[in-house]
């Protein structure tokens, strides 16, 4: 009988202080976390591809240099051509940036390569048009020229900064936090100069070069969303699924 | 014999009854006892059921907050730092211990042993000389004397406070000699400490252990405010307990109990302490009452000052910041108040904060006129006591006294003068600055198109949407009527015809030189620009085309003088009576018939543009293209039916048109609305719920919130079932407001209250920047420029204005601007904006800029506010006094020039030099602006680093990097500067503010 | 012995002692003469005689309106005595004063609820009390003047009622009040609007309205006056006219029933005269 | 029918305790009347039987001889006055926990609130004041009330029923008092409460209080009001001494009256009808004054 009584009453303080509602969890979103993989060229997957372009080609539009005698004299033999549309002879776009833009693991921490990417001011004129950097990852920017030049990238999602850099001055190291595709970069004091760099926070994008070409290394197998985006011809993106070692090839083409 | 009957008075009992009363009434005296402790007093359920959540919330923080604290303290810095405290410490250990072994063990006993013998004595002595002073007989005295010596002699007494106090000295050295050695491992912890709190978000675990031991010993008990010279108690915190906790609290965090919440503006409190100004003063309610929800909310039936409801909780602003039109932290509030004054409320209702023009005017026209009365006084009794002086019987003593007093009433009479010249410029800006909410509809003959009046009075608001005009509920009869009078009423003279200009161009214009900042264009989803103006997607059915290039030039042209003395506009006429030329304008605006102020110019805020006849015809002719086509206008003969005149003049004056616009004759046409300066505090019964109010009461929204929603919602409202004829029913027109704007404007009319605090609380801070508000509100400078963090100005907005290069193209920002520019400067730009008076077509300034600085004709009042307002929002000294800067010496001079204009120092690239090939592509404003215009201690911190006044701006940061204790030129120097000591930076500001 | 039996006797010795003697003069014993003394030298039992018509003990005849009353106005003295510790009666503080009472006082809102639920219930009881009189004839021979002091009371429960209407100084008590002196304004001869007033050369600043409150409108003078006649003026006199009106119950026969109904034979011819 | 309204000034705290008297006094009456029949009864078995009147201890109480006629006042009186104490307290208190005395917005000299009623003792005063000028309804009424009532143990000569609950032997005084009772002043206070709303204005319970209802009554006096007042109190007197000279009973009573007691009677059970009068006439034919003179008028 007495036991009856002890477990009454057990069974009594449990249910009245299990009445209580449970705490509510602090929910903070998943920051990344784990170790910061490199691309893994050996069983990760490799993308090559071509963006090709059709249509007429647009007439190259000579960049007006008669504002800055320094830059004027630079040139004064080859008048400068504006790198907007850059067609290569192979009937390929230059200067087109591919990128995988979904499809990677969501909180997957990539390492950010010790090197930085130069961009370089030479003959007032940004040497690459246009390059592509992991978030964190380092610009070097060097001014080759004579005159003075101000380097002006005007982000959306990246605190603004306008940084003038002095003839011959030492090179600047700059980083963007966030990932943001395609901040232009401009030169207040040249207004032709124009540059775009690609933040991402991974290392899978490239920049098309002189044959319109591009490949991307060291891909987890998965599906992917591969995007290329241009200056003036806009975005295209497709789908891709890659298993382990598997070379793809995916091209694109973009209409005149 | 029948067994005796028992009295049954005498046996009859009423215990039982008496035990169920009594019984009775203890349950009732019991029942009283639970009512009063508890029933009447919930918050002290409300307090326990807060302990318990309070505790559990503080216990699962600090888990969150020490595991964060944990892996700071895992960092390496924060161990390099910990080490090398602790280093320190062993260091100084073995020192230290020996002092405080010396102390203890040694010198504390000593003194202890001496100190109390020695007191002994020095008491004893004291009791002695104390006799010794009093003793009156001189034997005594010496007497005493002796036993004081004799005294200190037996226990050596000198040498006995010598020894203690040499002890103590030794005591206080040793001390402060530990302190010393103390110091570096003092000075590591603070920076430890202050390393792991910056990093820490939230409050440290130290206040949360606080927290949580100041939870255990919880007493329930009623919190309460009490201000005791205003009489306030609010006792809110008895429930909202985690109001002011220092760590916040949310709803969810409190397992779902709002009550608990922390109060979502923090800042709010630091501005507003609790401590002073309590809960209700802002929050309305009843702060004394707890003895229930509704009581305390105030929302019980008898109590005038209910608790506001969420979305009209800014209410309690108005109050104190009756006198402004924006409060910082009241978006809704301020929304309010802007389509009170925007929309045309401030027209048919008085208020009294927002009649700055018209109160300003009237107490102008006062003043003038008692000064007047008073100068007569005085030169009536100047010449009454002049003709006494000079009667010889006056004693010489008298004359001379009146003599004197003549000179003092004329001196005074000529102080009156100076009055009556600024009243004057007081009066001529006034003039200029009263504006009408609407168009003037004198000119309807000139710039309309007949048959687009009546469709216009319809339905305002389907021909064109986002309009400010309100619809009238006007019938066709009405509509007609009102049309003729407008239409007969209107002046008759119409612009010179204009030729066509070119409607790509004026495309081109229109959407670059700024229009868009305040008009729009597009309908529906394609809508674009600002709807501070009207949406000109119709004006083509609507203009005359010649109209609207007089517009499009000079918006403030009129085309007749309205003189206020005589109520009437002037003709040409009376020019040529006087033989004087037909020219009103801001220079001759003197009536030629009795030398009264005239109002020259439209009253809209609209500027003038300043923009060249043709480009006036090329946006013109674009204008006319915008329009909706195979759209039919039924034709008004009527509109030139005399008979319809005076019946529409009836309408008109009824409607109160001319409130909201300017009507040949109804100039002067008095506020047809009831005042609502105080209508937050009007008691319920003066609110008309006609018909409804039974279903009011029963619905519950029979309160001042109740009247004003449904009013604005819909004006017409407490008309309904009622038997009115069309001249008695509610005049006020529907305005269409979206539910949000209604709740905004019924905040500010329910924060319209009689003060419930005194005066001494009212916001006084900040005049100028309250004043600024007003010009900055009227003339909607927000529309191009930036005035305050956080804001972006209408044109940052538009599409065209989002790709790289045109960012640079936008208006400058405004913030900062008082302490960029001289003050003096910002006057005349403000006056003229082309700071030339031939060269009007350019902005003064920014001339490469397309979008352009408009001429706003501001009054003298209006531009001193402004200036006044610029230079108080960057908290600059006022009057403003240039810094003196010390002049160049020839070789400076000669350096600096060469640095501005050697190759490496990119300033003569982007900014204007004067040789046009050059400015024609210049991005910023010429040097020679810059000696009178800007500010050198601006220009100096401008030259370090632009992007911290200006985020984002085109000037580039960098030009100068930190040499030892001065500012040195970041690119390569011309080799003179070798050798120049001085900041680099000074130099050039120097150089930029001689004068040429 | 059983429990009730030695408590009867600790009981009994305990009444032996000097000072239960000193305070008891009566013992509490079950004889005709310690009941009648124990009523007579009691001072406040001695408003009743000792003994009683046994027929007058039954609710029915009294309906015990009279007594009823009198414990209602106890009631009410000691609830007003306790809120005038809380009231002031000047007009910034009066409505203040009632919210504390309401939020702060511990009981003061039952204090006041009390007070006021008092009041009314003594106003019906005593019309219930009236009524009764009538109905049983007790106003006739002997006690006619006590029937009058009973309408003098009457008036004064009625005045007691209107002049604690005021206090709270809120609308309600405010507007009737001003409704009820409104009245006072029109008397004759000494109000200034009523007949042959103004002829006396009554104004609104010397009639009677004006004694009543002190002023021309019901302003903090006429709360004051209000508070004075409420808590000092008319419970004394009230009282006063009580204790009147209990010496003529009893002097003039005591409770007048239930008495043996009288024929209409029996009525004594009026003497000629 | 808006029973949230009716509701609503039934349930405001202080209008309970009038709702309180209009159950209390119906009990009461028949509570009264019934012992008075029972009287009644007993009165008209005695004079049936003269030997059994000798006998009878004339009560409708049981009595024996053997009961004492006299009962200590302890504890036979004391006990039940304790008990009535009790039941007071306990109705008291119940009341003051459950209900909250009224306390409206502080006092506004300068909004008069519509309704403005004075205390519901006094309503029935605040009637009158809608048929009579201030002076009379204010001062002149209440007076006569007060010295009316005073008045009645002198002019009522009736020996009979003085101690005892009867009707048949006083059937005169009590249906005056009823009427003025019963019939004036709680009438008039229902009146007053329940039935007079905004503006004064007649309300028949159930009917919605509507601050904007607009009312069109044209009072005119009454031509002649001087002759029909007087022709009124002339026959009223007649019926009023017709009334009292009924039967033989009456007769012997009238005869025991004095002159000065009869006119005082007179004149208050005059002037006690004139007010239904003047209501009716007011009600039925709107007619405001009667008598129209420089200085007063009735």
């Amino acid at each position: 009988m007495k036991l009856y009584a002890v477990a009454a009453f057990a069974l009594l303080t449990l249910i009245s202080c299990s009445s209580d509602k449970p705490p509510a969890a602090a929910t903070t979103e998943l920051a990344p976390t784990g170790p910061a993989l490199s691309p893994d060229e050996a069983n990760g997957a490799t993308l090559t591809g071509k963006v090709a372009f059709t249509g007429a080609k647009p007439p190259l539009s000579m960049i007006d240099m008669s504002a800055n005698p320094a830059c004027e004299r630079a040139h004064k033999d080859a008048p400068l051509a504006a790198e907007d549309i850059v067609v290569n002879p192979n009937g390929t776009l230059k200067y087109v940036f591919v990128w995988v833009k979904s499809g990677l693991p969501a909180n997957q921490r990539w390492a950010i390569p010790a090197t930085p990417v130069v961009l370089d001011q030479s003959g007032c004129q940004y040497k690459p048009h246009m390059i592509g950097v992991m978030t964190g990852q380092n610009v070097e920017l060097r001014n080759s020229d004579p005159t003075n030049h101000n380097i002006h990238p005007q982000p959306s999602l990246n605190p603004e900064w306008n940084d003038s850099q002095a003839p011959g001055g030492d090179p600047k190291f700059k980083t963007f936090a966030r990932q943001e595709i395609m901040i232009p970069v401009k030169c207040n004091v040249h207004p032709w100069m124009r540059s775009f760099i690609g933040a991402v926070n991974h290392p899978f994008f490239a920049v098309t070069g002189d044959d319109g070409t591009f490949t991307i290394v060291g891909l987890p197998p998965g599906t992917y969303v591969i995007q290329t985006w241009h200056e003036k011809f806009g975005t295209v993106e497709q789908t891709v699924t890659v298993g382990a070692k598997e070379h793809k090839a995916v091209d694109f083409s973009y209409k005149g | 014999m029948t067994p005796p009957v028992k009295d049954p008075v005498i046996h009859s009992s009423l215990s039982r009854p008496l035990a169920v009363s009594a019984l009775l009434l203890l349950l009732a005296l019991a029942w009283s006892l639970y009512d009063e402790t508890y029933s009447i007093r919930p918050w002290k359920s409300y307090q326990s059921r807060f302990a318990k959540l309070y505790s559990r919330f503080l216990d699962q923080a600090s888990a969150g907050q020490s595991e964060l604290e944990r892996n700071l303290k895992a960092s390496p810095d924060y161990r390099a730092l910990d080490s090398a405290l602790q280093q320190s410490e062993r260091e100084s250990l073995p020192a230290v211990a020996a002092i405080d072994r010396q102390i203890n063990q040694q010198l504390a006993p000593q003194i202890l042993a001496l100190n109390e013998p020695f007191q002994e004595v020095r008491s004893r002595i004291a009791a002695l000389t104390y006799q010794l002073e009093t003793s009156r007989s001189e034997s005594a005295k010496t007497d005493l004397r002796r036993q004081i010596d004799q005294l200190k002699a037996e226990t050596r007494f000198a040498a006995l406070s010598a020894q203690l106090q040499s002890l103590k000295d030794e005591k206080a050295r040793l001390l402060q000699q530990r302190v010393e050695l103390m110091r570096p491992a003092d000075a590591l912890r603070a920076r430890r400490d202050r390393y792991l709190a910056d990093r820490l978000p939230g409050a440290s675990t130290a206040t949360i252990s606080a927290l949580r031991t100041s939870l255990t010993n919880f007493d329930i008990r009623i919190r309460q405010i009490h201000v005791k010279d205003v009489d306030l108690v609010d006792r809110c915190e008895s429930c909202h307990l985690g109001a002011r906790e220092p760590v916040t609290l949310t709803k969810a965090s409190m397992g779902g109990e709002a009550v608990f919440a922390s109060h979502p503006n923090p800042e709010l409190l630091k501005l507003h302490d609790p401590e002073k100004f309590g809960c209700t003063p802002c929050h309305g309610g009843n702060g004394v009452a707890v003895a229930s929800v509704e009581k305390a909310h105030g929302a019980n039936k008898f109590w005038l000052w209910p608790l506001h409801a969420k979305e009209n909780i800014q209410a309690g602003c108005q109050q104190c910041h009756a006198r402004e039109i924006l409060t910082e932290m009241a978006p809704t509030l301020n929304q309010g108040r802007e389509i009170y004054r925007a929309r045309g409320c401030i027209a048919c209702h008085r208020y009294e904060s927002f009649d700055r023009e018209a109160d300003e005017i009237s107490s102008v026209t006062q003043q003038l006129r008692s000064i007047d009365q008073q100068k007569s006084a005085w030169t009536r009794e100047a010449a009454l006591s002049e003709a006494q002086a000079n009667d010889p019987r006056t004693s010489d003593e008298d004359a001379r006294k009146l003599l004197a007093h003549i000179n003092d009433l004329k001196l005074r009479a000529s102080l009156l003068d100076a009055q009556v010249d600024t009243l004057d410029t007081r009066s001529r800006s006034l003039v200029r600055e009263v504006k009408k909410t609407g168009p003037s509809l004198k000119e309807v003959r000139a710039k309309l198109r007949p048959e687009w009046l009546p469709v216009w009075l319809k339905d305002p608001r389907q021909w064109r949407e986002g309009t400010k005009m309100p619809s009238f509920r006007l019938a066709d009869p009405e509509i007609r009527a009102i049309s003729a009078f407008l239409w007969q009423s209107a002046l008759a003279a119409s612009p010179p015809p204009q030729a066509a200009g070119d409607p790509a161009r004026g495309r081109e214009a229109f959407e670059t030189r700024g229009c868009l900042a305040c008009h729009s264009l597009g309908e529906g989803s394609a809508r674009q620009g600002g709807n501070f103006a009207a949406n000109l997607s119709r004006i083509g059915e609507k203009a005359d085309y010649s109209y609207l290039v007089r517009w499009i030039h000079n918006p403030r042209q009129r085309s007749a003088p309205y003189c206020a003395f005589e109520k009437r506009d002037l003709t040409a006429e009376d020019y040529r009576r006087h033989n004087l030329p037909f020219l009103f304008d801001l220079d001759h605006s003197r009536c030629p018939n009795d030398g009264h102020e005239l109002q020259v110019q439209q009253m809209t805020p609209m500027p003038s543009l300043r923009l060249s006849e043709p480009e006036a015809r090329d946006i013109a002719s674009y204008l006319m293209t915008r329009k909706h086509d195979n759209v039919a206008y039924p034709d008004a003969p009527y509109l030139t039916d005399p008979a319809l005149k005076s019946q529409g003049l009836a309408l008109v004056r009824n409607y109160g048109c001319a409130n909201c616009h300017e009507i040949a004759g109804l100039e002067e046409e008095p506020r047809i609305g009831t005042e609502l300066t105080r209508e937050g505090s009007k008691p319920i019964d003066r609110l008309d719920f006609a018909l409804l109010t039974a279903q009011a009461n029963a619905e519950g929204w029979l309160t001042h919130k109740g009247f004003f929603d449904r009013k604005l919602q819909n004006p017409a409202i407490f008309d309904t079932g009622k038997e009115k004829s069309a001249q008695e029913r509610l005049k006020m027109p529907d305005f269409h407001l979206s539910k949000p704007e209604i709740d905004s404007v019924s905040t500010f009319l329910l924060g319209s209250v009689d003060a419930t605090v005194p005066p001494r609380y009212f916001n006084t801070r900040g005049q100028d920047i309250a004043d600024g508000w007003w010009v900055v509100a009227k003339y909607n400078c927000m529309g191009c420029h930036q005035l305050h963090p956080g804001q972006s100005s209408l044109l940052q907005l538009l599409p065209q204005y989002q790709d790289a290069d045109s960012r640079d193209r936008l208006p400058p920002t405004l913030i900062g601007e008082g302490a960029r520019v001289n003050p003096a400067w910002l006057l005349r730009f403000l006056a003229n904006p082309a700071l030339s008076d031939t060269l009007t077509d350019r902005n003064g300034v920014r001339p490469y800029l397309r979008v352009r600085m408009p001429s706003f004709s501001l009054s003298a009042g209006e531009v001193q506010k402004l200036a006044r307002f610029f230079a108080a929002l960057a908290s600059q000294a006022q009057p403003f006094v240039a810094a003196p800067l010390d002049p160049l010496t020839a070789s400076e001079l000669t350096l600096a020039r060469q640095l501005f204009a050697s190759e490496a120092a990119p300033c003569l690239k982007c900014h204007m030099t004067g040789d046009p090939k050059h400015d024609a592509r210049a991005t910023a404003p010429s040097f020679a602006l810059a000696p009178d215009r800007l500010q050198p201690a601006w220009v100096r911190r401008w030259l370090l680093d632009p992007a911290l006044l200006a985020p984002g701006t085109a000037m580039p940061s960098g030009l100068f990097r930190r040499e030892g204790d001065r500012f040195v030129f970041a690119g390569p120097t011309p080799p003179a500067f070798a050798s120049y000591p001085k900041d680099h930076a000074d130099l050039l500001t120097r150089f930029i503010f001689k004068t040429r | 012995m059983s429990l009730s039996a030695k408590l009867a006797r600790l009981l009994k010795s305990a009444r032996k002692t000097q000072v239960a003697k000193s305070v008891l003069r009566v013992k509490h014993e079950d004889t005709p003469r310690a009941r009648s003394l124990g009523v007579l030298s009691n001072v406040f039992l001695h408003l009743h005689p000792a003994k009683i018509n046994r027929d007058a003990v039954a609710y029915n005849y009294t309906w015990g309106m009279g007594g009823m009353t009198f414990y209602v106005y106890l009631v009410l003295v000691f609830t007003g005595a306790l809120l005038m510790f809380y009231y002031h009666p000047s007009k910034v503080v009066a409505y203040r004063d009632i919210l504390y009472l309401e939020n702060d006082v511990p009981f003061g809102k039952l204090l006041r609820n009390m007070h006021r639920w008092g009041a009314h219930l003594m106003v019906i009881m005593v019309q219930l009390h009236m009524f009764r009189v009538f109905l049983t004839g007790s106003y006739k021979k002997p006690r006619e003047f006590n029937w009058v002091v009973g309408v003098i009371l009457l008036v004064l429960t009625l005045l007691l009622s209107f002049t604690g209407y005021l206090l709270p100084d809120d609308q309600l008590g405010f507007w009737a009040v001003t409704v009820g002196t409104n009245m006072a304004r029109a008397t004759p001869l000494l109000g200034n609007e009523g007949p042959f007033g103004p002829q006396l050369g009554m104004t609104p600043y010397n009639d009677v309205r004006f004694g009543l409150l002190g002023g021309s409108i019901v302003d903090s003078n006429a709360l004051l006056r209000a508070y004075i006649w409420h808590c000092i003026a008319i419970p004394i006199l009230a009282s006063l006219f009580m204790i009147v009106h209990f010496w003529r119950v009893r002097k003039d026969g005591g409770i007048s029933g239930p008495a043996p109904v009288m024929l209409e034979s029996e009525i004594p011819q009026p003497r000629e005269p | 029918m808006d029973l949230h309204q009716l509701w609503t000034i039934l349930a405001t705290p202080d209008n309970v305790p009038i709702v309180l008297l209009a159950l209390a006094v119906p009990f009461y009456t028949w509570y009264g009347l019934r012992q008075s029949f029972a009287n009644d009864r007993l009165i008209a078995q005695l004079e049936a039987d003269p030997a059994l009147a000798r006998t009878h201890h004339r009560k409708t109480q049981p009595w024996r001889p053997e009961w004492d006629r006299e009962v200590h006042v302890w504890p036979y009186l004391l006990r039940i006055e304790f008990l009535a104490a009790l039941i007071v307290t306990v109705i008291l208190l119940v009341w003051s926990i459950l209900l909250n005395a009224p306390l409206e917005e502080p006092a506004n000299p300068n909004l008069t609130m519509n309704p403005s009623k004075a205390p519901w003792y006094f309503v029935g005063l605040q009637e009158m004041l809608v048929y009579f000028d201030p002076w009379l309804a204010g001062v002149v009424i209440p007076f006569l009330i007060i010295v009316g009532l005073m008045a009645i143990p002198y002019i009522d000569t009736n020996p009979l029923g003085s101690g005892y609950y009867t009707f048949k032997q006083r059937k005169a005084a009590i249906l005056t008092f009823l009427f003025g009772f019963l019939g004036l002043w709680l009438t008039m206070i229902f009146i007053g409460v329940f039935v007079r709303g905004p503006g004064w204005m007649w309300f028949w319970p159930g009917a919605t209080w509507d601050h904007n209802r607009l009312v069109f009554e044209v009072n005119r006096d009454l031509p002649f009001g001087a002759l029909f007042l007087a022709a009124y109190t002339a026959a009223a007197a007649w019926a009023i001494h017709k009334l009292i000279t009924l039967t033989p009973f009456h007769r012997k009573i009238h005869a025991r009256m004095s002159r000065f007691q009869y006119l005082v009677m007179q004149f208050f059970l005059i002037l006690m009808l004139a007010l239904p009068l003047k209501i009716l006439l007011r009600q039925l034919f709107r007619i405001k004054y009667l008598l129209v003179t420089p200085w007063f008028n009735i």
